[in-house]
């Protein structure tokens, strides 16, 4: 089988498909992203896969000219793993939404982190169902006014990152979609880690939940309302003159102004190895005015599920060798007449 | 009386019955496989308890095994026994139905104790108050025998307990003039000394004693049975599907990938296949049976053989993913262990009524083949051949099994490896002449195409499809064209499909089924033919797409009718396509046909 | 030409189309709503693009909604246009396929640069290159127009493009001879200065601009139609279905809680519901289709009416929920708003695929009630009918709408409340007289007893029930009378169906459908009736159970003719049931059917 | 309506049917404990609904003289929650397995946690599939030998406290078939709180898993390998002479032998209201020779969905009024003919 050039242009990986996202959608800019970072990857493009399930977000796989299968609603995370299952050699790629992966698929999506297959989900964090119109969605905050909620939701919100934890997860991080940079570095991070990498793409749905990260994600709030994490630096966010950090306290951390009493070299720093700092991180809730965390939470050497499964295998082959199916069949009693 | 020479019988039908502890099934085994070297032909049927350990000595933990050995071919472990081995109060009266009257009862009698009575919700001792009056009753102190028996061996009480069953096919085995050396042998093989000692000493003083003790008018003989040249073994229903996808996945050249729930009674095949890693079968355990399949569906994807195995319940859980696999026109093939239902139902029992869900339980016009085994040696076959099916049309193959197809056992003839037709798996590789949709002329397959080959890039999924590039089409006549193409596909497998085979007589009543009542159905044909009745039996292995010659064959007949343990439901498929007037005679109570039920409906349509 | 007394017409079919930004919808329910009120009868249609926001101007996005009025009775909102307004070059091409030749079109000419056609994938100006030649094409520069008649108001320029709709409008409503108060006051209600005044002004200007163009041959006036008194609304079907759960609450006094999870096309109903908490209506947007289900069933055990809705797929996900309710003999209604399968299909088109699937789609011997409503309107009735007798007879009752039926609109006499009977709701409270599955002699139904009366605590679930204590049984006779019973229920339900309704001849060829084709057939029916062919209609409302009378009815025609949007299900059920040779006439388009199409089919079929 | 009396025994809870567990299995404990906590609590009889899904433990709700509903497998959470919505009188208990629950059942239960229904459940840990014979289940340890993992499982298990944790869980602890006093206190205490009590109750399949927590729970283990946790008390275990306690280390808590360097007053002292310290306790690997946590772990005040759920209809009611059903009908536009 020939392979072709591992050279290529963002161009490479737009496929012939006319998009259908509405005009100003979140969902272009991640397009964009995961084409240019494809491109940078240094893989032969037949060995993408790119599943997904349904909602405006899954539509993703028609846009890339890779393999691509939008399966049904909810299930990508179970179909994901029986091709990474049956082909180890492939770079499987999840896309999924807040509804499709959490509500309808969370339990697959539970599984497959717990399981640890390697492979990348991209969850596009919309707070929202878009294909379906515009019903709040499991991410959705309480008291969110919907279709289906005139009164206000009801439903205390999944925080997805506490969820990946709570699942054993071994590899959870953050970006925005209008972070070009960032996320185009978080999904590069993302597909180094070998096992399940869930990464959390916080989106604009501009019809249906138009400005859902607004208070925290646009120009105007960036600066001041972003935490970048990074492995080994200190957790602090803010502008120069603005600028404050986590301190330990206890059994939590907390937020500090930098400048007077408090430096840099005061704050935690960050160590993505570390469960208990990453669930503190995860629980910082920036509808309370805390910062929203970004890249990494955390991430940790977990065996994965496709390399044992591959290695069983090999295993049972090499102490049993190849099967002898005469052998098999005339296992057990058997008798001639 | 012991010294005679042994009566002569055509066949026999002897239960073992007693708790799950008791040995029950291993006493079956042995004698059955003793059996099968004596050349009868046998069928064997072993009946566990629903419950995982009901108290012991309860009614509700009787355990059971059934055989039919017989000079003659058999295709049921029969109706009613002619001898029945019970190994306390519980297992003798909740079996005194299924024993002939004038039948032999051997009871461990030292287990009639007022306590072994209590258990078994008894207020009186069977043995003695005419419960067994029109039986032969045999009491062997089986306990206090058997512990003199092994008594040199320095076992502990528990471990001799463990003996007693030896001590009983022993006593059988004398009973059917059937040699020890086989199971001796088998306890050679698994037993050290001081266990295999005891077990032979065990199994031969019941020989003896059934031999001094004289009481039995036996020994009775069945002759060997002519049966096709061959080596032998037998398998149950689970276990032959398990090994006919070993075979898949080694014809095929080709990972088998089995993604799977635990659910009774279909979970044993997982267990089967799980040790198969050396021979290209892969094995999943999913959280839930959506994952099952939907993992199954992603491995056909990426260019394995993709296969789901569940019963009813988990069945309705897949269809959802079943119409996917249908869309994307990818191999799936559902291995459906048919349960009673409705919900969760009787899940220990047999039943036939998974037949429309296969077919109709989907959203949408989702046509899917359907076969079936009709015995558990059978199943080997069909599942060989949904496989083949499944890759060769691209489209989900349902198998329906059941049950009673799945625990039941049978002798089966070993096929030929070599002699087994490849299945040819092709992927395609040009980027020039590929299309997604561009399908094959003689089948309407797709190409299955498979990530990882460089210029075929694609995309696939559950929306309408435009036909040749597959891109998603929201047109009219393509939605049309669509469906019609994936139901002709269907259609087509026609040509696999080998004449039916019509047994008995050319016209008068046909007997048409599927699945697990064979056995029962062809018993009763037979005779009915022995009597001279026109009857004739057609046994469905493919029940989507009907066999091509199936109208032909019924318009010869002026009654067809339809057995079924559902309520009629291949007779609603028969009527509504052919508009024959296919009489249903149904059955739903968890239960198998009795061949005289069967033989006493046909009378009674012939009487007619 | 434009003071000529109008042209009398006897029906006309208008479409409207252009960007979902266009203002379509708008324009078509108030043109709808203005000839309601001159006495027309009436049906629409609304044609949602498959995108949320498809790229403005381009044929994806193209949203359309057609309207049929008449001096007479009509069923459908017709099969071709008369009048296309297009706002843009995409709706034009897209939408003449669905117009008369010599039928009008509307276009505004402003939108026809070369910008615009690329948008529309157009290399030439439809306007120009002959495309228009067999039509009646009248060029309006609506945005130019619409611009100097709001000038005064001040309004920005986005803003002023949103009136451009009133302008068409008026210019309809001139064509037709429409009046224009019932907008005017509409606008006065939605509207405040300058918006009120702009939309005004736009439409106005649209009326005089007809008028004193004289692009037209009209105005043409549509005479009203002699209809039942009272007072009428249009209704979807989603809306019909959600205003007669909030009845069947009101007639019930009992909690009617709608567990639902968002699926197009039955999102609507669960968007409807929701504010209707004070009319004891309570909805539950659940994590998925089988979370829903179940806890609507929770509800149903906890004595609340557990309703749930969605469409084929989420209907496949709930099947094994549905047989527990089965099991449970506890009220449930399923609403499925058909939708083109199979898989994701075409998850906005129409379609009647999932009637096998209701019936059958379930482990088991499964039986289940199954209504379809024939219209939007009927749906209420329909709904009604569902709660009562998934109420009366304690088991799930299944609704087949589908994507036609929920977004196509009626009027819709509303019905006189006082004169809907009450649904009786008992639950039983004497500890003496309980047995969980002791029957009532006519219905079969079980008590519902409900958690929280002493004395009559007691356990259900989806095992086996021992018949009237309701335990666990594993018998096989009980569970073979079981299975009788649950089936029994459901036919017993007969006694609930009014007798058959045949429209038409007396013999001759009968015509029998079910759900939403009822238009399209009854006009074509009636056409030929028109014609004095002997043809007759018989559409079904009730699938499971059929009525008793059906038999009879079907013969005493020579021929039964299914016409259906799938591939054969209601004919198959048909000729299973009563061995008629009922002949399938299919579509399956993802469209509904055309009146001439059905015409078409029953002219060659007389004529053989 | 009648109410019956509240004066209860034990055996006013115990049903008629005959039960059908192995002799030996730890549910005939948990079955013990829970008839009697039933009739301490007050309770009328009728007020009890269990509902459960399938698998052994499912089996309960039979053999309680209460209202039972014995469901599908993995829905129980799902039906008890219509069931509550529809019944907020009721007190509503979900009994289900590892399998059940946090297999097929995952999903619900998450989102039964995130929603915080008002009612109890009591998932029977036995870390395998009890009713199908014995298969691997989500909290087998890896590696674990049964019928359908020949050559040990390759499944990473879930962390049911974790995993409630990372959904929002407003309450969760932790019980042991034969604690058998504990396990009362556990589920008097559980069913005192206002939302869902998640209460992970470690039992025995001997038949299937025999002996799976004894190393930790058995008598003679138990003393040095179980740590009672009680608000506000130091977090120690072991016997008088031979005695450990958590100290605070940074991030972590470690664990120290007391007596020569350490005191109990020096150990971190337990709060059910702290989600990291919660985080951290669900996160000792007894099997890596951390004591195992009993008791609650964690409890927060957060609003019940059922409560919500009730007072928007009694908002909407008050501020509408009962709903005019003619009123409703003719609402829109109507016209007269
Ligand atoms: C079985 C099934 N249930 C429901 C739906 C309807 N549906 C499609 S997408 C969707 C939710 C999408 O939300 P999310 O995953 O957040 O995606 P987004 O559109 O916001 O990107 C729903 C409910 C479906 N297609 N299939
Ligand atoms: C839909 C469906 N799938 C599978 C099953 C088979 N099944 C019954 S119980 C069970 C697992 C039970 O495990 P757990 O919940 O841990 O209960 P335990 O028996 O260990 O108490 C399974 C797989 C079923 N009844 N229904
Ligand atoms: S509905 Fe929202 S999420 Fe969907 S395409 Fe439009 S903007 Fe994007
Ligand atoms: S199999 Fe295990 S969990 Fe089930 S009843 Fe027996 S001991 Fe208990
Ligand atoms: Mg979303
Ligand atoms: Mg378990």
């Amino acid at each position: 089988m020939n392979t072709t050039p591992v050279e290529y242009s963002k161009k490479d990986f737009m496929s012939d498909q006319t998009i259908r996202w509405c005009p100003g959608c979140g969902d272009y800019s991640i397009l964009s992203q995961v084409q240019t970072v494809f491109a940078g990857l240094g893989l032969a493009k037949e060995k993408y896969a790119i599943v997904s399930g349904i909602g405006c977000s899954s539509r993703f796989p028609y846009y890339m000219n890779t393999y691509g299968f939008h399966t049904i609603h909810g299930r990508a995370t179970a179909v994901a793993t029986g091709l990474k299952l049956s082909r180890p050699d492939l770079s499987v790629w999840v896309v999924t939404g807040d509804g499709d992966g959490l509500s309808i698929g969370g339990n697959h999506m539970a599984h497959l982190l717990r399981r640890n297959v390697d492979l990348n989900v991209l969850l596009f964090n919309n707070r929202i169902y878009g294909l379906t119109k515009g019903q709040y969605s499991p991410t959705s905050e309480i008291g969110k006014k919907t279709k289906s909620s005139p009164m206000g939701s009801i439903d205390h919100p999944f925080n997805p990152i506490a969820f990946a934890l709570g699942c054993g997860s071994s590899y959870i991080s953050r970006s925005v979609d209008v972070f070009a940079s960032h996320l185009r570095d978080t999904l590069t991070a993302a597909n180094t880690h070998s096992g399940t990498s869930f990464v959390e793409i916080l989106q604009n749905c501009n019809i249906f939940n138009d400005g859902a990260w607004d208070s925290m994600v646009d120009k105007d709030h960036r600066d001041g309302r972003v935490l970048y994490m990074e492995h080994g630096k200190p957790l602090v966010w803010g502008s120069e003159d603005d600028k404050y950090g986590f301190i330990l306290d206890g059994l939590s951390i907390k937020p500090v102004k930098l400048g007077e009493t408090h430096q840099e070299t005061d704050c935690v720093l960050h160590d993505k190895h570390n469960l208990i700092l990453a669930t503190m991180l995860a629980n910082l809730d920036p509808s309370d005015g805390a910062p929203l965390a970004v890249g990494t939470f955390y991430e940790s050497d977990k065996s994965t599920y496709d390399s044992m499964f591959v290695t069983q295998i090999a295993d049972a082959t090499s102490r049993l060798g190849a099967g002898d199916l005469a052998k098999l069949l005339n296992s057990g009693e058997t008798w001639t007449v | 009386m012991s010294n005679a020479a042994p009566v002569v019988l055509d066949q026999v039908v002897v239960r073992f019955a007693g708790d799950s502890g008791d040995g029950i099934q291993i006493s079956g085994d042995q004698f059955t496989r003793t059996s099968a070297l004596a050349g009868n032909d046998l069928a064997t049927f072993p009946d566990y308890p629903a419950e995982i350990r009901a108290p012991a000595g309860s009614r509700e933990g009787v355990s059971g095994f059934q055989i039919q050995l017989a000079s003659h071919p058999v295709f049921t472990p029969g109706d009613i026994a002619d001898a029945l081995v019970a190994f306390n109060p519980a297992a003798l009266v909740t079996n005194l139905d299924g024993l002939r009257e004038g039948g032999i009862i051997i009871v461990n009698s030292d287990k009639f104790a007022k306590i072994d009575l209590e258990k078994a919700r008894l207020v009186s001792n069977p043995l003695e108050d005419g419960t067994c009056d029109k039986f032969r009753l045999v009491q062997a102190p089986i306990g206090k025998l058997t512990k003199e028996a092994v008594e040199a061996f320095g076992l502990k009480t528990k471990e001799i307990d463990r003996c007693k069953n030896f001590f009983a096919l022993g006593m059988v085995y004398w009973l059917y003039g059937r040699p020890l050396d086989p199971t001796e042998e088998w306890l050679r093989k698994r037993f050290k000394p001081p266990f295999l000692d005891a077990n032979l000493a065990s199994m031969r003083a019941g020989h003896a004693f059934a031999e001094t003790a004289e009481l039995f008018e036996g020994p009775f003989m069945v002759p060997p049975a002519v049966i096709a040249h061959g080596t032998y073994r037998n398998v149950t229903g689970n276990l032959a599907i398990a090994l006919g996808l070993a075979a898949a996945a080694v014809k095929s050249k080709t990972t088998v990938f089995y993604g799977s729930y635990p659910i009774t009674p279909a979970t044993d095949i997982l267990h089967t296949l799980a040790p198969f890693k050396n021979f290209g079968v892969a094995t999943f355990q999913a959280e839930d049976e959506i994952a099952a399949v939907c993992a199954s569906i992603g491995a056909s994807y990426g260019g394995a053989i993709g296969v789901t195995g569940t019963s009813g319940p988990g069945l309705a859980l897949k269809q959802e993913a079943i119409g996917l696999a249908l869309m994307a026109e990818l191999p799936l093939v559902i291995i459906n262990v048919q349960r009673a239902g409705p919900s969760t139902g009787l899940p220990t029992k047999t039943e036939q009524a998974d037949l429309l869900q296969a077919m109709y339980g989907r959203n949408g016009e989702s046509p899917v083949a359907v076969l079936a085994p009709a015995t558990a040696a059978d199943a080997f076959d069909v599942t060989l051949q949904a496989v083949r099916l499944s890759v060769k049309y691209r489209t989900p193959v349902v198998v329906l099994s059941d049950g009673y197809v799945a625990n039941s056992s049978e002798p089966w003839l070993l096929p030929d490896i070599d002699a087994l037709p490849p299945i040819e798996v092709v992927h395609p590789t040009d980027p020039e002449t590929f299309k997604p949709y561009l399908r094959d002329p003689e089948t309407l397959a797709r190409p299955w195409a498979i990530p990882g080959v460089p210029g075929l890039e694609h995309r696939i999924g559950g929306l309408e499809k435009a036909d040749i590039t597959g891109n998603i089409s929201y047109d009219a006549h393509n939605h049309e064209k669509m469906c019609h193409l994936r139901a002709e596909k269907i259609l087509r497998m026609r040509a696999d499909i080998p004449a039916t085979d019509v047994h008995g007589a050319a016209s008068g009543t046909l007997v048409l089924a599927w699945g697990s009542t064979y056995g029962a159905i062809r018993t009763a044909v037979d005779q009915c033919l022995a009597e001279g009745q026109a009857v004739a039996h057609v046994h469905l292995r493919h029940l989507n797409p009907l066999p091509a010659d199936l109208a032909d064959i019924m318009g010869r007949y002026a009654h067809v009718i339809v057995p079924e343990l559902n309520m009629g439901q291949l007779s609603k498929i028969l009527r509504a396509e052919y508009l024959v007037d296919a009489i249903p005679f149904t059955k739903i109570q968890g239960q198998p046909f009795r061949v005289a039920e069967v033989k006493a409906r046909l009378d009674a349509l012939v009487a007619n």
